[in-house]
């Protein structure tokens, strides 16, 4: 008594997919064909490539259709999207200070292990910034540590030519001073 | 009736029969026509290789080959270049001597049908008057090349390629043989240089138009048994990437994969080619009727017509393989036994029938 | 070797003292790495997600081939480079390295995506993974990234393709001797040392310390401006339909026939109405070793249940015992059962469902990989993921294996 | 695992007829193979061409994601569903995004519902792109396949502009989403959805219409309604064989009741049948895209964030429907920010477990284009 009433009726497939289910139903049986059948199906196979020919004529005659965007030669005009996830940097205003105050929530929130901070003690005896490692070897650009930042310190940077020839040069210290004590 | 002059003559023989005793003279230029045969054949995979990449490219709604010369003039270069300094493996087991026969074969038989083709007037090496049946003796030994090469690198994926493609070229080579004997029935002759002049007149000498219905319906049954004796489009079932890897040529490597590549393309070549003779009139250039335009194609010579109708074939076998799904094993011989055969041996029957009522004058 | 590595070997030696000779061996070895640079053939092989970016790169948009690496070869007899797109688990690294060494002649790597270079993601507590491509083979690139966009890959190739250029007489052929790091904890190990040069410097700091305090004594330290935290407001959630039965239908029905069998008390429901339970908490059942196969024959044959989709055998490790789950769900009606059996022993047992649901066979070889529970009548009881000579089961909670897990410091 | 070619490696019943007139062989399409989409190893028993047994090894992209699940917090284990099935990703987030607010009790906004419907759903499009045009290259039409990438690449477009990554977003965050959608939002998805239902027509005619391409699908791996559910199938394979279930209408999550689509369903369970099916949900899939694209709310996307996500102990399941089917998440929260045991249901592992069922009878070339109707993605099986 439950079964009917809780499955609404689906309808099945579109007209065409459905017709083209009926006439499977026929051509499953295998055995013979009819002449005309025979024919028939000759036919239309025929007009059928013929319509797939036409298809990749037309993109072969108008070259408009190429969508091909030439790498290093667009590379002036290439620009990523505003949110593109390239790399971390660290925020530097124009006298060369950044925001990073040590306090290692990015650290805690990376779960790849990317990213180390080095808090070291300045001439005033605060703790401040060290040093900032960050591995782009082992960095899956997953956004969480720029979310969690208190302070906006670091951002994600949008350059995607990054490749070396060998591993270490992928490890990068962001902090170009100190921190401010 | 085909002695009438034509514009050149050929002038190299004839220079090189003047200054040289007359037995060296006839070695001498068949000398000089085997290395002009060669050299086209080693250019042709060149430019070919290349025009399939840009063709298959513009297919695709892409590019192509761009940065390696000129868009990609020099891209097939580069491949022939480095495949040459590729080392050469031979994996464990493999029978040594089978294995690196078998590329040889192949080329082989495509550089000896070649020597038959008449690209011009005078551009032919020799004229067999038996060319239809040396044409198929000699296609039929490409076969033996992917057999050996299947069985002898010792892998299972190229033994499955091989004996799907040994069962393939056979079966297609029938209902090649009934076409071109349907061209020899209709044209009388069965030299190629016969069959190309007994094609002149007007475009609609040429053999797809001449006989009324018959000629296109052979033409279509020749481009199919021809792609599928190539191994190529819908037919490619024998190196088919996507189940066998590799296919025959899984375990090749350098210069004898090369061979295997460039053989493909000579085939394709030597198909084309095959194709123009048969039915679009080989080197002579398509008269319409208007006066001024037929004097004009008259100009031109006539292994540049022979290229262009070569070259639009190419075009064809091209857009076949870009635009199809491949035949699974057994629908390829369903097809070719029960839909190809019947249909070419009801078009040799009409066409002996037009030959005996006289409708058509060889 | 092959032939053509000893030719590019010998022939400097013979052409270099003749006249112009040098100019002549500049001239092969230019022709030659401008060949080899461009018509670079990639192996059809790609595990993970950088797979799919390297298909990207091979799409029409970006196209590589444009740069000449174009004939996608399945076999590696006639491939040239191997674009390591994915991540490499220990059962694929030797198949990894006989595929390099199946490739003839000049062959090239390109290490895709941080998993290949160094592990990425799964560089912490994962037993199973290679941490970085270049353990097993020598690799030419590194392209970081996860994934790397197709324009990094094609920088890349790029990149790769200067160095073939570059590398003319240098036999391209010897394989390069690589140095496979050992599989330490980076993390810790970089504290470690910043601790060391940090007592080195504070030492040092003590007198400069006191000179600053005294010079300027009204020192202000900087406060740095905390971003605004934007607030979100707090939303209910919203009523969700039950399909199919209610739970305490399908309890009732359960009940009769098994009145032994106890519902699991979810601890986030409300204590005192065990009963009467919420939309949204599942219904677990309870139940023993030896109701366990028949309690499953009734819910996949019941009439009104119809529990028809078997949507998982698996298992918890609760220190002291296993927990086997079953999880059923009814497609005509929609709604979903949960059965949990506990089962003690160092090789607990019980019997198989494979031949109520056949998909059972395969969750039950995972249960028996990773967990070591035997089943009972299990027609091919084999290791499904992990190698036949792993040693213990790793999703047991004390499994430890130090060759293999790196410990998340934090 | 060295095979011999006299004794039957592991795995196989052991029913090599006596009486067979050919010598059956084994054959190893093995984990680098263009035919198994990724690491799948599979050995054959062949005879001649045809398949008599197929038993699949899997292990070969095994990451040990639920070992690490362990350890990691909630944030960090969103962050990793991304890489299981990399070809629905915004699902495998929703997934578990749905089963912490379920613990936690948090509600989602309306905008935030809204955004994640529309990028599950282009997503699910965008997948099924993917697995049309790695159909048509498994079958030889390798055009087909550049096509297929030609429009994935426009959603791939939204998506790095959403959420700035292509393939693996890491967008969903329990409550809602981690940002707001930019304004160019809607007036780029209106153009896409333009130029799909135009592509559609074009594969329509390049593939479906295609004697060649019905040829090789019809009547090709036939997987019956009993053998689909007992395997445990889910997605379009089940549907594919007639069964009228879709996690979106059976078991509606987030505010799909409130999109009216229909769900095609196939009668007989080849591979014509599962092909027919995905290329209908494409259509469905904008038909949804369309209606949530007129009534777009405002107003905040996502609700109450929290610092430390930590789960009251119990044990939580949340379902989805990905591009291959059920995705169940299966979390026991010990209270702690880590959860204590995280099973993926993945829709590929069953999927891929009834391949035995389907291919035995059929030809090498037929077992290529019955995978490929699967949409297998490897790392979902292996997790």
């Amino acid at each position: 008594m439950i079964e009917e009433s809780i499955i609404k009726k689906h309808t099945v497939l579109s007209e065409h997919a459905a017709e083209l289910l009926q006439s499977r139903q026929s051509s499953t049986v295998k055995p013979g064909l009819s002449l005309s059948q025979y024919l028939y199906k000759i036919g239309s196979g025929f007009y059928s490539l013929l319509k797939g020919m036409k298809l990749t004529g037309s993109y072969f005659v108008n070259p408009g259709k190429i969508v091909t965007q030439p790498y290093p030669e667009n590379r002036e005009t290439l620009k990523m999207f505003p949110r593109f996830r390239g790399r971390v940097i660290m925020v530097h205003d124009e006298d060369g200070e950044h925001s990073c105050t040590a306090c290692g929530l990015c650290e805690k929130a990376c779960p790849n292990g990317t990213i180390s901070v080095h808090a070291t003690r300045n001439i005033a005896g605060r703790k401040v910034l060290g040093r900032y490692v960050y591995r782009l070897n082992q960095c899956t650009q997953c956004n969480l540590c720029i979310e969690v930042c208190p302070f906006d310190a670091i951002r994600m940077g949008h350059d995607f030519e990054l490749a070396a020839y060998d591993r270490d040069s992928l490890i990068f210290i962001l902090n170009n001073k100190e921190g401010r004590g | 009736m085909n002695d009438i002059a034509f514009p050149t003559t050929n002038a190299i023989g004839d220079l090189v029969r003047a200054n040289f005793p007359a037995s060296s003279a006839y070695i001498i230029n068949g000398i000089l026509g085997i290395a002009a045969v060669l050299i086209t054949v080693a250019l042709i995979p060149v430019f070919l290789v290349w025009m399939e990449r840009k063709v298959a490219a513009h297919f695709q709604a892409r590019l192509g080959p761009m940065r390696v010369g000129f868009h990609g003039t020099l891209q097939s270069v580069a491949d022939g270049l480095k495949l040459l300094f590729k080392e050469v493996l031979k994996p464990a087991g493999a029978d040594s001597f089978g294995f690196f026969l078998a590329p040889i074969l192949p080329a082989t038989a495509s550089f000896l049908v070649m020597t038959i083709i008449p690209f011009d007037h005078h551009l032919q090496v020799t004229d067999l008057n038996g060319g239809v049946i040396y044409v198929i003796a000699i296609s039929g030994l490409s076969v033996f090349g992917i057999l050996l090469a299947g069985w002898s690198s010792n892998n299972k994926y190229s033994l499955l390629g091989a004996m799907r493609s040994g069962a393939q070229l056979i079966s297609y080579e029938i209902s090649l043989a009934i076409i071109m004997l349907l061209i020899v029935l209709v044209s009388g002759t069965a030299s190629l240089r016969e069959i190309v002049l007994s094609q002149q007149g007007t475009v609609l000498d040429w053999w797809i138009f001449k006989l009324p219905g018959l000629g296109l319906v052979a033409f279509i049954m020749y481009l199919i048994s021809s792609t599928a004796e190539l191994n190529r489009g819908p037919f490619d079932i024998s190196e088919a990437e996507s189940e066998l890897t590799g296919g025959f040529t899984t375990e090749y490597s350098g210069i004898s994969f090369s061979m295997f590549f460039l053989a493909e393309f000579v085939n394709m070549f030597v198909a084309g080619t095959l194709t123009t003779t048969f039915f679009l009139g080989g080197f002579l250039a398509p008269q319409i009727g208007l006066g001024t335009v037929d004097l004009l194609f008259d100009a031109v010579p006539g292994f540049v017509w022979f290229f262009l109708k070569t070259c639009f074939i190419i075009f064809l076998f091209m857009w076949f393989r870009w635009s199809f799904p491949r035949l699974r094993v057994d629908q390829l011989m369903e097809l070719e036994w029960k839909v190809l055969l019947p249909i070419n041996i009801i078009v040799l029957v009409l066409g002996a029938i037009f030959v005996a009522q006289g409708w058509i004058l060889p | 070797m092959g032939v053509a590595g000893i030719v590019t070997e010998t022939i400097p030696k013979i052409l270099d003292p003749l006249p112009g000779g040098r100019h002549l061996v500049n001239g092969i070895e230019f022709i030659v790495g401008w060949a080899r640079a461009n018509s670079l053939w990639p192996l059809v092989y790609g595990t993970a997600c950088c797979a799919m970016e390297m298909m990207a790169t091979g799409a029409s948009r970006h196209d590589w081939a444009r740069f000449g690496v174009e004939v996608a070869r399945a076999t590696p007899r006639q491939a040239d480079l191997i674009v390591l797109a994915g991540t490499i688990v220990e059962k694929m690294g030797n198949n990894l390295v006989t595929l390099y060494q199946q490739m003839p002649g000049p062959k090239y790597v390109i290490a895709m995506g941080s998993c290949s270079i160094s592990g990425g993601p799964f560089y912490y507590d994962s037993y199973s993974i290679v941490r970085g491509g270049d353990r097993l083979i020598p690799v030419d690139v590194y392209v970081p990234g996860c994934p790397p966009r197709p324009e990094a890959l094609l920088y890349g190739i790029m990149h790769l393709q200067k160095l073939i250029r570059k590398e003319g007489r240098h036999n391209p052929w010897k394989v390069k001797e690589f140095e496979t790091p050992p599989c330490i904890d980076i993390h810790s190990n970089s504290k470690k040392e910043w601790v060391e040069i940090e007592t080195q410097k504070q030492a040092g700091m003590t007198t400069a310390r006191e000179r600053f305090k005294a010079e300027n004594p009204d020192y202000v330290p900087y406060k740095a401006v905390r971003r605004p935290k934007d607030k979100f407001p707090e939303v209910p959630r919203r009523p969700v339909v039950q399909s199919g039965l209610a739970n305490q239908d399908i309890y009732a029905i359960v009940h009769e026939v098994f009145p032994e069998v106890k519902q699991v008390k979810q601890e986030n429901t409300d204590a005192e109405n065990d009963k009467k339970l919420t939309s949204e908490t599942l219904l677990e059942f309870a139940v023993t070793k030896d109701h366990y196969l028949s309690l499953l024959t009734l819910l996949k044959t019941h009439a009104t249940l119809q529990m028809d989709l078997l949507l998982q055998v698996t298992a918890i490790d609760q220190h002291d015992f296993f927990h086997i789950l079953v999880h059923l769900l009814s497609t005509r009606h929609g709604h979903k059962i949960f059965v949990r059996c506990p089962v003690a022993g160092e090789q607990p047992e019980i019997e198989t469902l494979s031949h109520l649901y056949r998909g059972a066979e395969w969750h039950e070889r995972e249960v028996y990989d990773l967990f070591g529970i035997i089943f009972r009548g299990h027609p091919d009881l084999r290791r499904l993921f992990l190698k036949e000579d792993f040693p213990g089961h790793p999703l047991r909670k004390n499994f430890k294996d130090p060759s293999r897990i790196v410990k998340r410091p934090y | 695992m060295e095979i011999n070619h006299l004794q039957a490696p592991p795995g196989f019943t052991d029913t090599a007829a006596a009486e067979a007139t050919t010598e059956e062989y084994y054959l190893n399409m093995g984990p680098q193979h263009p035919g198994t989409h990724g690491v799948l190893r599979l050995v054959l028993r062949l005879d001649g061409e045809n398949v008599q047994e197929v038993v699949p090894h899997l292990g070969y992209v095994h990451r040990a994601i639920e070992k690490m699940a362990e350890n990691q917090t909630y944030l960090q284990n969103i962050h990793l569903t991304d890489r299981l099935d990399y070809l629905s990703s915004f699902m495998n987030n929703l997934g578990l995004c749905m089963a912490i607010e379920k613990g936690l009790g948090i509600g989602v906004p309306e905008r935030g519902e809204y955004i994640r419907v529309m990028l599950c759903e282009l997503q699910r499009i965008q997948s099924h792109l993917l697995w049309w045009g790695v159909l048509g290259m498994d079958m030889g039409a390798v055009t087909a396949f550049l096509y297929g990438f030609k429009e994935r690449e426009m959603i791939t477009d939204i998506f790095e502009e959403v959420c700035g990554n292509r393939l693996t977003m890491n967008f969903f965050r329990p409550g809602g989403s981690s940002a707001d959608v930019p304004d160019t939002f809607l007036p780029r998805v209106a153009t896409v959805i333009e130029r799909l239902k135009r592509a559609l027509d074009e594969y329509q005619t390049l593939l479906t219409d295609n004697i060649i391409f019905q040829e090789r699908t019809r009547g090709i791996g036939v997987l019956s309604r009993e053998k689909a559910l007992s395997y445990g199938c889910t997605g379009p394979v089940l549907r594919g064989s007639g069964v009228q279930y879709d996690g979106r209408k059976n078991n509606p999550y987030s505010i799909y009741e409130r999109f009216d689509f229909e769900v095609p369903v196939g009668q007989g369970g080849d591979s014509f049948d599962r092909y027919l099916v995905r290329m209908e949900e494409m259509a469905q899939s904008i038909k949804i895209v369309q209606q949530a694209m007129e009534t777009f709310p405002t107003g905040p996307y996502r609700s109450k964030e929290f610092s430390k996500y930590r789960i009251p102990t119990g044990s939580y399941f949340s379902q989805v429907e990905t591009a291959r089917g059920l995705l169940g998440i299966y979390m026991v929260a010990d209270g702690t920010a880590k959860p204590y045991r995280l099973k993926y249901r993945s829709p590929s592992f069953s999927n891929l477990s009834a391949i035995n069922e389907m291919a035995v009878g059929y030809k090498i070339a037929d077992l290529i284009t019955i995978i490929s109707t699967l949409d297998l993605v490897i790392p979902d099986i292996d997790r």
